[in-house]
C-alpha cells in the first residue's frame, strides 16, 4: 500500500514537472516502483518484463528522441478546464463501477472460479511446464502471443520505415507532388 | 582515460555475463520467471550497453545491421510456422500436442520453438529500433 | 494435406500474416506487390468459402491451439462477420490492381516493400478483430491494424501526413486503452473472455455486479466509437484520410471503420443487451442523437471543404452517421440498414476514393480548383467517382438507396416518423457537396492543372470501374448485400433476446 | 463508520489505479508537447496493468510457479494478458516517438500550438 502511495506521488511529479529529462527519470522510477508493486501482487513474470521495458527499452528511446528533438516543454496556455472534465468524469465513472467488486484479495471473486482454475490444475498435466504463466502465454493463449509478437513486427518495421535512410528535404508548407 | 579503461574492460567482462543471463531468462521461462520477450530486451539491453561504450559502428560488427533487420519478421515466421508444422500434421493451428508422439512433449516442444520466435523478432525489434534512432542523431 | 475446409478460420488471417512476414524480406516493390496481392486474394477466396459455409451449415467455431473455449482462443464465425470477412477481403482484392501505379508513384523505391507489410498486416489485424471470439484477442489484434494504419498514414509525402498519423496515434491508443479497460472490468466481473461466454455469463449477473457492467459498456462504447470516428469522436479522421497515400486513404475508409463498427454490434447486441435491456435502450437513443449529428454537421462540413480529400473524408463521418443510426433503431430493418449500408459505403467510398487517387495520378492535386474540367479530361474515372456520389446520396438505382430503405423503414417499424424526413434532409447536403463536383468538373474550363490529364492506364482503371459498378450492381441485385444482411440481423436480434 | 472505511480500504488498490489512469490521461489531453503527451500515454497504459493484476491477487497466494509446496496461486491469466499488453505498450510508444523524430525535423518543434499556427501560415 505505501508503493502505491509512492506511485501516485511519483504520477503528480511526471504531470508537474517541465523539464523533459526529468520526466524520463521519474518515468524510469514509475517503473521500478511498479515493477516492485507487481512483484508483492505475485506477478514476477509481468514484473520483470515492466522493469526491462518500463525502464529499460522506454527510456532508453525516450532519450534517444529527446537527442533528436528539444528538452523542455514550453509553458502552455492552453485552458485545462475540458481536460480536467474528461479526466474527472472517466475516474468518477470508473470509482462508481469498481466500488462494488469483491475486495483485494478475496478468493472467491468470480476471476478465481472461472476459467483460470482450469490452467493450474491441468498446466503440468497438459503440457510439462510449471510456470503456468509461460503454459497460458505460449500455448492456451499462444494466439495472443502470436499477435502481441506481431505487434512488435509492426512497429519494428514501422519505426524503420519511418527513420531509416536519408533525410529528405520537406519543402515548407508540404512538399512532394501533393500540393 | 583511467575511468574509460574500466568501462572498457567492465563491459568486456560484462556482455557475455549478460548473454548468458539472457539465455538463462529464456530457457528458464517454464520453470521461473522469464521468457523469449524479457530474454529478448536483455540481449539488446546488451548491444545497447556495447554501442555506448564502444560506439555504434563496433555495435554493428557485433550485430550486423542487415541480420539484425532480418530478426524482425524472422521471429513471427518461426512461431507461425510453428503453428503452420501443427496444421500440416492434422492438428489445429497452434495445436502443438501433434508436433511429437505424444501430447505433453509435443506441447513442451511447441512451447519451445515459439518463445524462440518471440526471442528473434523482439531482439531484432529492439535493437534495429535502437539504431534506426540513434543513427538518425547524426 | 488434408481435408482444409476445417482450417480455413486461422487460414483467414494467418495467410495475410504470413504474406506480411515474406514481404519483410523482400527489397523489390514489385515482389512485395506482388505477394500483397497474392495473398489479399486468397483471404478473399477463404472469405468467400467462409460465407458459403456458415450460410449452408450455420455458425463456426475454430479452436486456436486446439483448448475448447473459453480456455483457449476461439474464432467463431457467423453470418455477419463471414459477410464483415468478405466485405474487407473483396474490397482490398479488387483494390490491389490499382495500388501498384498508384504506391510507385506516391512512395519512394526503397520503401514500397515495407508499405506493402503495413498493408498486409493492417489487413491481417482488420481480419482477426473480424473473425476472433475473445474479447482481448481483438484487443491485440486492434493493435496491429492500428499500428499498421499510422505507419501507413504517416508515409504520406505531406508533412501533415505526419501530423495526422500521430493524432490518430493518440486518439486511437487512447480508444483501444478504454476498450482494454472495459473488458477488464468484465472480466472482473465474469472471469471470462469469450465473448460468447460472456454474454451468457452476464445474462446471470446479479444486482449488484450491474455497476460494474454499466461502467464496463461506457468504456467498450466510447473506447471503439473513438476507433470507428463516431461523431464527436471523429477529429482524427479527417486529416488522416486527406494526408494519407491514396490507396492507403482507399483502403482504409473502405475497411478499417467498418471492422470497428462490426466490433461495436458484437458487444452491444449479444453481450450487453442481454444483462441490461432498459439501459442499453438509452445508450441506443444517446447513439441516435449523435448519428443524427453526425450527418448533419459532418455533411455541413463536408461542403465548405476545397480539399476533395478531406469533403469525403467529412463525408465518411457522415456516413458512419447513417451506419450507426441503423444500429440505434435495433430492430430488423433499422439493422439490416446499418449492415447494408456498411457493404455499400465500403464499395461507394471505395470507388470515389481510388477514383481520386487516379486524379492525383494524373493532376497531381485534389484541390477543387485544380480539378475544374477533369469531367471532360477523365471521363471514366470523373464517373466512376460521380457514380459513387450518386450513391452516397442515395439515387434509386444505386447501392445508397437500398441501404436509405432500409434506414427508413426502421425508422417508420418503430413509429419514429420525422426520422425519415431527418434522413431525406441530410441527403441533401449530400447532393449539394457532390454537387460542387460536378458542377467544377464538367461545367467549368480545363484548368491549367489538367490540361494534359486523362484516364489513367488500365490496371488502374479497371479497380475504378468495378466498384463504381458494383455501387450500381447492388442498388439492383440485393440477394448478396441486403439478404445476407438481414439474416445477421436477425441472428443478432435473435441473440440479444 | 467502519464498514464503509473498510471498503475503501480493500478498494484502495482500485483507487490508486483509477488516479494514475486519470493523470495519464489529463496529461495526454491537456498537454501540448509531444512527448510529454506519449509519456502521458504511456502511464494511462501502465495503469490498466494494476487494475488487471491487483484483483488476481489471493491473500496468502503465491506466484503461479507450480510446486508441490504451495496450494494457493494468483491467478495467472491476467498476468498473461498484462504481459501482452505491456509488449503493445512499448510498440506503439516506439512508433509514437519515431513519428515525434519526424515531425521535429519537418516542423524544427514538437509543441502542438506551434505546429498548428505553422501549417496556417504555410
Amino acid at each position: 500500500m505505501a508503493l502505491l502511495t509512492m506511485l501516485a506521488a511519483v504520477t503528480v511529479g511526471v504531470v508537474r514537472m517541465r523539464n523533459l529529462f526529468g520526466v524520463v527519470v521519474l518515468v524510469g522510477a514509475y517503473s521500478f516502483l511498479m515493477a516492485s508493486v507487481l512483484v508483492v501482487l505475485d506477478a514476477p513474470d509481468v514484473a520483470m518484463t515492466e522493469a526491462a521495458v518500463g525502464a529499460g527499452v522506454s527510456t532508453v528511446i525516450l532519450l534517444a528522441t529527446l537527442h533528436l528533438t528539444k528538452s523542455m516543454e514550453y509553458p502552455h496556455p492552453r485552458k485545462a478546464y475540458l481536460p480536467l472534465f474528461v479526466a474527472a468524469v472517466t475516474g468518477a465513472v470508473l470509482i462508481w463501477g469498481t466500488y462494488s467488486l469483491p475486495p483485494f484479495g478475496t478468493a472467491d471473486a468470480p476471476i478465481h472460479q472461472h476459467v483460470a482454475p482450469k490452467y493450474l490444475s491441468d498446466s503440468i498435466k497438459e503440457t510439462m511446464v510449471p510456470n503456468v504463466v509461460t503454459s497460458v502465454l505460449a500455448d492456451y493463449r499462444g494466439f495472443d502471443t502470436l499477435g502481441e509478437t506481431t505487434v512488435v513486427f509492426t512497429a519494428g518495421i514501422g519505426v524503420l520505415l519511418l527513420l531509416k535512410g536519408r533525410r529528405r528535404q520537406r519543402r515548407e508548407g508540404g512538399g512532394g507532388p501533393a500540393e | 582515460m583511467k575511468l574509460d579503461l574500466i568501462l572498457r574492460v567492465g563491459t568486456k567482462v560484462l556482455l557475455p555475463l549478460l548473454l548468458l543471463f539472457a539465455l538463462y531468462v529464456q530457457f528458464h521461462g517454464e520453470l521461473g520467471p522469464g521468457g523469449g520477450f524479457q530474454a529478448g530486451v536483455i540481449m539488446t539491453g546488451a548491444v545497447i550497453l556495447y554501442a555506448i561504450i564502444f560506439g555504434l559502428n563496433a555495435a554493428k560488427r557485433i550485430a550486423p545491421q542487415r541480420l539484425v533487420e532480418a530478426m524482425v519478421p524472422l521471429g513471427v515466421l518461426i512461431f507461425a510456422g510453428t503453428g503452420l508444422a501443427a496444421m500440416l500434421l492434422g492438428g489445429n493451428f497452434l495445436d502443438y500436442s501433434v508436433l511429437a508422439a505424444d501430447p505433453p512433449h509435443g506441447r513442451e516442444l511447441g512451447i519451445i520453438l515459439v518463445e524462440a520466435g518471440v526471442l528473434v523478432t523482439v531482439s531484432g525489434t529492439m535493437t534495429a529500433i535502437f539504431y534506426a534512432f540513434s543513427e538518425r542523431g547524426r | 494435406m488434408r481435408d482444409i475446409l476445417p482450417q480455413l478460420p486461422a487460414l483467414q488471417v494467418v495467410v495475410p500474416l504470413v504474406g506480411a512476414v515474406l514481404t519483410a524480406f523482400v527489397r523489390r516493390g514489385i515482389f512485395a506487390w506482388a505477394l500483397a496481392a497474392l495473398a489479399t486474394f486468397l483471404s478473399a477466396a477463404i472469405a468467400a468459402g467462409l460465407l458459403w459455409q456458415v450460410l449452408a451449415t450455420g455458425p463456426i467455431s475454430y479452436r486456436l491451439g486446439g483448448w475448447a473455449p473459453p480456455w483457449g482462443i476461439e474464432y467463431r464465425v457467423d453470418v455477419l462477420n463471414a459477410f464483415v470477412l468478405l466485405l474487407v477481403s473483396g474490397v482490398s482484392t479488387v483494390m490491389m490492381p490499382f495500388a501498384r501505379r498508384s504506391v510507385a508513384f506516391e512512395i519512394e523505391g526503397d520503401r514500397q516493400a515495407w508499405f506493402y507489410t503495413m498493408y498486409l498486416l493492417c489487413l491481417a489485424g482488420l481480419l482477426g478483430i473480424a473473425i476472433t471470439g475473445d474479447a482481448f484477442n481483438a484487443f491485440v489484434f486492434m493493435e496491429v491494424s492500428s499500428l499498421a494504419t499510422y505507419v501507413l498514414i504517416a508515409m504520406g509525402r505531406d508533412r501533415r501526413a505526419l501530423l495526422a498519423a500521430y493524432q490518430y496515434l493518440i486518439l486511437g491508443t487512447i480508444g483501444a486503452t478504454l476498450y482494454v479497460i472495459g473488458v477488464g472490468l468484465l472480466y472482473l466481473v465474469t472471469g471470462t473472455l469469450n465473448i460468447v461466454d460472456l454474454g451468457a455469463r452476464l445474462g446471470a449477473a446479479s444486482a449488484e455486479q450491474m455497476r460494474p457492467i454499466l461502467a464496463a459498456l461506457a468504456f467498450i462504447t466510447v473506447g471503439i466509437s473513438l476507433k470507428l470516428a463516431l461523431f464527436p469522436l471523429h477529429l482524427w479522421l479527417p486529416n488522416a484520410y486527406a494526408y494519407a497515400p491514396s490507396f492507403a486513404t482507399a483502403f482504409l475508409a473502405a475497411t478499417a471503420t467498418k471492422v470497428a463498427v462490426y466490433l461495436l454490434l458484437r458487444f452491444l447486441f449479444p453481450v450487453f443487451s442481454l444483462a441490461i435491456g432498459p439501459v442499453a435502450l438509452q445508450i441506443l437513443h444517446m447513439l441516435l442523437l449523435l448519428s443524427l449529428a453526425a450527418m448533419f454537421v459532418a455533411s455541413i462540413l463536408a461542403v465548405y471543404e476545397q480539399n476533395v480529400k478531406r469533403m469525403l473524408a467529412y463525408s465518411s463521418v457522415a456516413q458512419i452517421g447513417y451506419i450507426t443510426f441503423g444500429i440505434s433503431l435495433a430492430n430488423q430493418y433499422g439493422l439490416t440498414g446499418g449492415i447494408v449500408h456498411l457493404f455499400n459505403h465500403a464499395v461507394m467510398k471505395g470507388a470515389m476514393f481510388l477514383a481520386l487517387g487516379a486524379l492525383f495520378y494524373r493532376v497531381r492535386s485534389v484541390r477543387l480548383a485544380d480539378l475544374a474540367g477533369v469531367g471532360r479530361q477523365m471521363p471514366l474515372t470523373s464517373a466512376a467517382f460521380v457514380v459513387g456520389g450518386l450513391g452516397l446520396i442515395g439515387t434509386p438505382g444505386t447501392a445508397g438507396f437500398i441501404s436509405k430503405w432500409y434506414l427508413a423503414l426502421g425508422a417508420i417499424d418503430r413509429g419514429w416518423w420525422p426520422l425519415v424526413f431527418l434522413l431525406v434532409a441530410s441527403s441533401l447536403i449530400a447532393v449539394v457537396y457532390v454537387g460542387r463536383f460536378v458542377e467544377v468538373a464538367y461545367f467549368r474550363p480545363v484548368s491549367e492543372a489538367c490540361k494534359d490529364a486523362r484516364d489513367p492506364p488500365l490496371n488502374m482503371l479497371i479497380p475504378i470501374l468495378l466498384l463504381g459498378a458494383a455501387t450500381i450492381y447492388f442498388g439492383i441485385e440485393t440477394e448478396l448485400s441486403a439478404g445476407v444482411a438481414s439474416q445477421a440481423a436477425d441472428a443478432l436480434l435473435r441473440g440479444a433476446k | 463508520m467502519p464498514a464503509a472505511l473498510q471498503n475503501a480500504i480493500d478498494h484502495y488498490n482500485y483507487f490508486i489505479t483509477i488516479f494514475l489512469m486519470v493523470s495519464g490521461l489529463y496529461i495526454v489531453i491537456a498537454r501540448g508537447n509531444m512527448i510529454k503527451k506519449l509519456v502521458g500515454l504511456s502511464l494511462f497504459q501502465t495503469s490498466v496493468y494494476l487494475l488487471y493484476i491487483s484483483p488476481g491477487k489471493i491473500i496468502g497466494g503465491t506466484a503461479p510457479i507450480l510446486d508441490p509446496a504451495f496450494k494457493v496461486y494468483s491467478n495467472p491469466l491476467p498476468h498473461v494478458l498484462i504481459l501482452t499488453a505491456i509488449v503493445v505498450g512499448v510498440a506503439t510508444l516506439a512508433l509514437g516517438l519515431a513519428i515525434v523524430a519526424r515531425i521535429h525535423e519537418a516542423y524544427g518543434t514538437i509543441e502542438e500550438d506551434e505546429i498548428f499556427d505553422r501549417d496556417a501560415e504555410g
